[in-house]
């Protein structure tokens, strides 16, 4: 229901306090779960509240919701991009290589590489027309192969020194919080606004929503669908080369299954994998709450790593079963 | 499914969509045909009997697996969980091989369903969508498996089960037997029961389905079910083959190898149509690009990129079936 | 006649192996409005649609004041000003009315940044102008399909365009929204703007038309002007049988009042739901012919599915033969012996992925199988009936029923209903874009179907086709039954006054 | 549940042979408390942190894991908290900060990978908790980053197998070689050792076939049977742990061939590889000892003690080869 993304949705005229209430949980359902497990979390465990745990959550999420960003506008359009954590790698492996002619350098390599590879996706799926799935599949296994033959089958790890420009990013902090995570909120709200303030998002909307449709209305469907599989590309990049940053090194092993962590992030904020529906600030709460778990995971302690596996599906199902019902009531109504 | 039966009549002189239509039929086997004949030429030790087992015997899982997938996609759906459902009924085995191995196939098959039933649970009654639903036991079914085997390998020793990996009825081995049997069954039940033909239907149009008063939620959980089953059939085949049961790996990545073999069969991802003959054939394609990539013993960033090379160019091949 | 503004010449498409098109031409004068009519399948939307960029034509061009133009996408042909209301709507259902009717022109504040204020009071002024009020925030999948083909239309009209194309803008529209339809294409025609109208309600071809080109089978049979052309004729011309054959036939194939009796067999009692019915009752009685009228959004398509199990209500009760029937399961009412042939479908009917013949056996499965297989002669036999009794025209039973044109889709769904064998139909518009040989087949289909026993809710914004068909008509208003028809007292007017007296009381 | 042989090698590893430390051990110890700057605290009232990197689903993570909670307990020690990345690089990064956060006055890490541990030790030296790594060494400055490294050599581990392989095969033939997970330090260690010391050792064999298989028993079986079809010349077989070592010996057994035609190196020591010595199927192994409770605590308790610790703690891996297997297959683990 892409209507009651953007404005605030006016109940109906006669409508209750109890339907508002439904329509507010049905756009901010991952939030209110959100809030729900971190006063459980507040209530039980010490540790959980403290400045130091929750920058520490915000850090870490800070890449994945970027990537995450990426992807919520894919899947909106109806599409998904399972190339995500190979391209994040690649993005890291790409900066720590680019090092070498300078931080500017570091920075540029990753995004130009990696919004290149989200442009030929784009293409073979907007032009060739061939499934997304299969597309960034190979995507997956491309930007891998790619990260590999740079790194010398991931025997060379690359390093960003110490004080340089980007590795000073990477690291610093103000106010308890890490700089990518103040650049991550900047990106979002310049996503919100595309989205839901710009052309650009209404025609992103209305392709996940019927393409044909789209298409009939005049909506340069090609072109969008290039520009999200771009945008994905070089966030996915933007984010690893950030990680790479914070990290000192550009890291081979990261990235593998992260697609699915980020496109559940997307998921369990809202976004409809059928596309057309879906929106950035579910996506921020999505990724806050996979974060929260983990790390209430980690707060029980005693678990042996299988428990914290069970664990963890368990509430990723619990979660998902509230998030559906609470946007369901509002659906049938 | 092949609906290509426009009668031949009315196709005037030569006609490029002709053409078209038939590579988007026969893509994948076009290209099957091709890398056996491109192996022919450059593979060592390619066409022998022993090789062609091993393709046989390797792939029997994956077709296994999906084939469950496939229905789970045709009704427009996606099952993540195929392969911690393996490692679920890998770990069960062992701990009933005492009472024999007819229950302990049992329950592990049963450990299946359940994960199954789960599944189109939450897809069905409560409408959570499907890549998270299975998501969620993609993520905790191993660690469960893990928790059931105490988070051991173990081996196998006992004959029959042993027996069911490595030995052959009139020389085809009894994993290719058994993936050949599932794989006729699903077609017949694609093709000739009222369960095939509502799957689809709610695949290509749920709504209208729900509105001609097919039991649409009945079916979800049965596909879901019949997938989770088919997984731990794989699951105590390769554990047979194997001859350990391995929660921790058995499986790993098995829903994107599923996947793919499905797409690259021409089942669109978004539903309403099954190939069920495309599905093994993909899974084909996939095992030998493998096995090509591995006899020729390239670096594996090398093996990486050619892979996603090829699985474009078979898509690219049986393009227009693959979904929007 | 001024330079033509648009020239159509020589276009050929093929779909593997059917020729939809082959070589058709037409010229089209500023501020003409041409009508294009044809059988279903004729071709008409295929050259809507090559004229307007969807497909591009395997031979042959089109002159767009002259110059040669050629169109990759819907948006190019936008661009250089011909607009087209789509046979299937073309609208994005998820999103909003307003988002809907503005996409691509959104009033913009600085930085581009969309101004959603003015843009909801921009598209509700412009609504209000087609007699549509609602709110636009809602999903337009709110709407019934009415008002959908009423935004459609606003939506093409509100630009600057040289050309409008309307495919079929009229099949679920009352004679109030005609009117206003017809009053936008007044003003068109007087800014010099060109229109193409397809439609099967030749009344309305008669009423704003100049000039007509008649397709049959992908080929134009004729071409001239619309008033030389008398109805027989053109009829004649378009399904390509003799005057004398088509003289035969009346302009309804409804043979009047059925003998209805004995105890109703179908009750609907008490139907409510928050906001779109309150306390609707029907009953239908075996043979009988039940109408519903009223004008759009007045809650008919609403009632047809409370009755067939498809709403959720809040009250009232179903009863088939007496039983009582689960609430809320469409399941159970088909298991009754109801049967609805949805309004929308597209989204509501066929499977576009099946072919002709599964779309036909759906409903039926469970009487067409054994223990859970079906079987395929049984299939065969069905399905090969009612392609002849409904005269479906597909290349074969294995096409694809996506690839049909729209008047054989709604063949195909009223087949898959009748394969049911069912005591009461209700049919929501199932005449909805048929041509004038097929409506006149299905008219006469429902007539025999009453006589044979059937009962029968009528759904239809065509009020000719209500008042003909129907033995009574329950007339709807705002969701509450605000009157009844029956005999004499039904007319066309006698509707209209009806739903009138209510708003003037 | 019944189980076939209830009496199958467990998780408890009590009376397995404990870690030896090689002498002379590297350098001179020299690292104390005070030049690291470390504030003292008592063990056994204290926090100690230890963060895992993979599941514990593999002999070598159980046992070691086993024995660091075990010897906790042993030692008396009040606060031990556990976490297990599992397998992901930037979780492993995150669960360690969160025992940071969480009070942890010294950490026992089994890194995931070598590089990328800067947020980590920037966030330890500024709280001035000490590290001590066990099994894998992190990329940075002993006794300043990190007090000290505990394990084995890698390197040395792959040259040792070198020999073993030279040995069985009486330094002629042609070799194929079971890669680990593409990436992973220790994939890159052991092969680069393996090869040197090939190359200087015996010229008369090659490398001819090497393939990753992923660590896993599955992937080593399925490797090898592609292997011996396309390469049926190979003799010996180095894989680079036991899993895909006892996958190879599935393989070939499934082939036909007979124990001894292939000769067969690995490299860990887990009692599955070492009973496969006397039979023949496994030519040697080598130790790669997990058990490192002990060394660690002590070495931590001395380093809290004032004494002087060396940067690096090398320990003594044993070889099993049939002159041993069968009187030492009782204390591999
Ligand atoms: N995508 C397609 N693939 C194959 N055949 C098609 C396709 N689209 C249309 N056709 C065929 O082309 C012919 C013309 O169809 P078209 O939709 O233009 O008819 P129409 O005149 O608009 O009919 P109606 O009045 O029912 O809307 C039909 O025979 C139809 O089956
Ligand atoms: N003035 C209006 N014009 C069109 N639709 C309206 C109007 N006012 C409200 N609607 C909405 O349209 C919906 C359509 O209702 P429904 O489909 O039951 O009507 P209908 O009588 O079948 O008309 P239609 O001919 O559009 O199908 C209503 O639920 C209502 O929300
Ligand atoms: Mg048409
Ligand atoms: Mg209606």
């Amino acid at each position: 229901m892409t209507s009651t993304v953007t404005a605030p949705a006016e109940a109906p005229p006669g409508a209750g306090g109890r339907e508002r209430f439904f329509g507010l949980m049905q756009r901010h359902g991952a939030t209110a779960v959100l809030v729900l497990l971190v006063a459980v979390g507040s209530v039980s465990f010490s540790s959980f509240p403290t400045g130091d745990n929750l920058g520490n959550i915000a850090i870490t999420s800070s890449f994945l919701a970027t990537v995450a960003l990426g992807m919520t506008f894919v899947i909106i359009t109806g599409g998904i991009d399972l190339s995500v954590g190979s391209v994040f790698a690649l993005g890291g492996v790409l900066a720590a290589y680019g090092m070498r002619w300078g931080s500017f350098a570091a920075l540029l390599l990753p995004l130009a590489v990696c919004g290149a590879f989200g442009l030929v996706q784009g293409l073979l799926i907007a032009r060739v027309r061939l499934a997304p799935f299969i597309v960034t599949l190979a995507g997956l296994l491309g930007a891998r192969g790619l990260l590999l033959s740079i790194s010398n089958e991931g025997a060379t790890t690359y390093l960003i020194p110490h004080g340089s420009l980007l590795a000073r990013f990477g690291q610093g902090s103000v106010l308890g919080l890490g700089y990518p995570v103040y650049l991550t909120l900047a990106l979002f709200a310049a996503g919100a606004v595309l989205l839901q303030r710009t052309r650009f998002g209404q025609c992103v909307y209305a392709i996940g929503g019927g393409e044909d449709a789209a298409q009939l209305m005049g909506v340069p469907v090609t072109r969008t669908k290039v520009l999200v599989y771009v945008m994905s590309g070089l966030l996915a990049g933007l984010a690893g080369a950030l990680n790479a940053a914070r990290l000192s090194s550009g890291v081979t092993i990261l990235g593998t299954g992260m697609e699915l962590d980020v496109i559940a992030a997307v998921v369990i904020g809202g976004t409809l994998l059928t596309g057309g529906a879906g929106s950035v600030s579910g996506t921020i709460a999505g990724v806050l709450l996979l974060g929260v778990i983990q790390n209430l995971i980690n707060q029980i302690g005693d678990l042996s790593s299988s428990y914290q596996q069970v664990v963890s599906g368990g509430f990723l199902a619990v979660v998902v079963v509230v998030q559906t019902y609470l946007s369901r009531v509002q659906r049938l109504r | 499914m092949s609906d290509a039966a426009v009668p031949l009549s009315r196709f005037s002189r030569f006609d490029r969509g002709r053409v078209l239509a038939w590579l988007q039929d026969y893509g994948v086997y076009a290209a099957i045909a091709l890398l056996i004949v491109i192996n022919v030429a450059i593979t060592p030790h390619f066409l022998t009997l022993e090789n062609l087992r091993t393709q046989l015997v390797q792939v029997a899982p994956v077709v296994i697996v999906s084939l469950g997938m496939a229905l789970v996609i045709g009704t427009e759906g996606v099952d993540l969980s195929v392969g911690s459902v393996m490692a679920v009924a890998t770990a069960l085995l062992p701990l009933y091989l005492g009472y024999g191995i007819v229950p302990a196939i049992l329950v592990g098959l049963l450990g299946g369903a359940l994960v199954g039933l789960v599944n189109g649970s939450l897809v069905a009654f409560v409408g959570v969508q499907p890549i998270v639903a299975t998501l969620a036991l993609f993520v905790g079914g191993r660690g469960l498996a893990l928790v059931v085997a105490g988070g051991q390998l173990k081996d196998i020793l006992n004959p029959s089960l042993l027996s069911l990996g490595s030995s052959s009825v009139v020389g085809v081995p009894v994993p290719v037997v058994i993936a050949i049997g599932l794989t006729v069954v699903v077609m017949a039940v694609v093709r000739r029961t009222t369960f095939g033909r509502r799957l689809v239907a709610i695949g290509g149009n749920r709504t209208a389905s729900e509105l001609s008063g097919l039991p649409v939620r009945r079916i979800l959980l049965l596909v879901y079910m019949a997938s989770g089953l088919l997984a731990a059939a794989a699951g105590i085949l390769a554990t047979a083959r194997l001859q350990a049961s391995d929660p921790s790996s058995l499986g790993l990545l098995m829903e994107l190898s599923a996947i793919t073999a499905v797409v690259v069969g021409g089942t669109p991802l978004t539903g309403g149509r099954i190939r069920v003959l495309g599905t093994v054939a993909g899974a084909l394609l996939i095992q030998l690009v493998r096995a090509t990539l591995i006899k020729h013993d390239l670096t594996d960033s090398l093996a990486q990129m050619v892979q996603a090379v090829i699985i474009l160019a078979a898509v690219y091949a049986a393009r227009g079936q693959a979904g929007r | 006649m001024a330079d033509p503004l648009l020239q159509v010449s020589g276009i050929v498409k093929r779909f593997t192996g059917v020729v939809a098109l082959d070589r058709v031409s037409l010229d089209l004068a500023p501020g003409e409005v041409h009508a294009l009519v044809g059988e279903n399948g004729a071709g008409k939307s295929t050259l809507i649609k090559v004229i307007t960029g969807v497909y591009s034509p395997d031979e042959g061009e089109v002159r767009l004041g002259g110059r040669r133009v050629e169109f990759g996408t819907p948006l190019d042909a936008q661009r250089s000003g011909i607009q087209a209301v789509h046979q299937e709507i073309g609208l994005v259902p998820s999103m909003s009315v307003a988002r809907n009717l503005l996409l691509g022109r959104e009033p913009r504040r600085r930085f581009g940044l969309i101004d959603f204020g003015r843009m909801h009071s921009e598209a509700a002024l412009t609504l209000k102008s087609y007699g549509i009020d609602v709110d636009v925030r809602e999903p337009l999948r709110s709407l019934g399909l009415g008002a959908q083909q009423m935004i459609a239309l606003a939506r093409a009209v509100s630009v600057d365009a040289r050309v409008v194309v309307m495919d079929e803008p009229t099949s679920s529209l009352e004679p109030r929204e005609v009117d206003t339809l017809f009053g936008v294409i007044g003003r068109l025609r007087e800014q010099g703007i060109s229109v193409i109208y397809v439609s099967h309600r030749l009344d309305e071809l008669y009423r704003i038309c100049d000039g007509v080109t008649v397709l049959r089978d992908g080929r134009v049979v004729h071409q001239g002007s619309l008033a030389e052309l008398d109805r027989l004729r053109l009829v004649s011309l378009m399904l390509g049988r003799d005057m004398s054959e088509v003289r035969a036939e009346g302009v309804t194939r409804f043979s009047g009042a059925h003998d209805a009796d004995g105890a109703p067999v179908l009750v609907a009692g008490g139907l409510t739901r928050r906001h779109v019915l309150d306390d609707v009752s029907v009953a239908i009685r075996p043979g009988e012919v039940v109408g519903l009228g009223g004008l759009l959004g007045a809650g008919r398509t609403e009632t047809a599915k409370a009755i067939a199990g498809a709403l959720q209500l809040d009250g009232g009760h179903v009863t088939v033969a007496g039983v009582n029937l689960r609430r809320g399961s469409a399941a159970a009412a088909i298991k009754a012996g109801v049967a609805l042939l949805p309004e929308d479908r597209k989204s509501e009917g066929i499977i576009p992925t099946l072919s002709v013949r599964e779309n036909i056996a759906l409903a039926a499965l469970p009487r067409l199988s054994r223990g859970g297989v079906v079987s395929d002669a049984r299939i065969d036999r069905i399905v090969d009936t009612f392609m002849k009794r409904l005269r479906i025209k597909a290349a074969g039973p294995h096409q694809r029923v996506a690839e049909l044109s729209g008047g054989n889709q709604q063949k195909v769904l009223i087949a898959r209903w009748l394969a049911t064998e069912p005591r009461i139909l209700l049919l929501d518009e199932p005449t909805r874009g048929i041509d004038v040989g097929a409506k006149a087949e299905v008219q006469a289909l429902i007539d025999e179907l009453a006589s044979e026993g059937l009962g029968v809710l009528l759904i239809s914004s065509d009020l000719e086709e209500l008042v003909e068909g129907s033995d009574r008509v329950v007339v709807l208003k705002d969701g509450t039954v605000v009157g009844e028809l029956a005999g004499g007292d039904l007319t066309e007017e006698g509707i209209m006054s009806t739903i009138a007296q209510v708003e003037d009381g | 549940a019944k189980s076939e042989n209830d009496k199958q090698a467990g998780a408890q590893d009590t009376q397995g042979q404990q870690q030896v430390v090689q002498t002379p051990s590297g350098n001179t110890p020299s690292c104390t408390i005070s030049k690291f700057g470390a504030t003292k605290f008592d063990l056994k009232s204290g926090t100690v942190g230890f963060s895992q990197s993979e599941k514990e689903a593999n002999p070598f993570r159980i046992a070691e894991t086993a024995s660091i909670k075990s010897e906790a307990k042993k030692l008396g020690i009040g606060h031990l908290k556990a976490t297990n990345g599992q397998s992901q690089f930037n979780k492993q990064i995150s669960d360690v900060q969160q025992l940071i956060a969480q009070g942890a006055q010294a950490l026992i890490i089994a890194p995931l990978n070598s590089d990328g541990w800067e947020p980590v030790l920037q966030q330890a030296s500024a709280k001035h908790i000490p590290i001590i790594t066990v099994d894998r060494q992190i990329n940075a400055t002993a006794c300043k980053d990190y007090v000290t490294f505990i394990g084995s050599n890698f390197y040395e581990q792959g040259k040792r197998a070198a020999d073993q392989m030279v040995k069985a095969l009486g330094g002629k033939g042609k070799v194929a070689v079971l890669l680990g997970a593409s990436g992973n330090n220790v994939t890159t260690d052991r092969t680069n050792g393996f090869k040197d010391e090939l190359k200087q050792k015996a010229p008369g064999i090659q490398i001819t076939f090497q393939q990753t298989a992923d660590f896993t028993r599955e992937k080593g079986q399925q490797v090898t049977e592609q292997l011996i079809q396309s390469n049926p010349d190979v003799n010996g077989l180095y894989a680079e742990n036991d899993e895909m070592g006892l996958g190879a010996v599935t393989a070939l057994k499934g082939a036909g061939k007979k124990a001894g035609e292939i000769k067969i190196v690995t490299v860990d020591g887990t009692r599955n590889a070492v009973s496969q010595i006397p039979s023949g199927w496994i030519s040697a192994v080598v130790e790669s000892n997990p058990r490192f409770g002990p060394l660690a605590f002590q070495t931590l308790s001395k380093f809290l003690n004032g004494e002087a610790i060396p940067d690096k703690v090398i320990i003594t891996d044993r070889e099993y080869d049939s002159s041993n297997a069968k009187q030492s297959v009782s204390s591999a683990f």
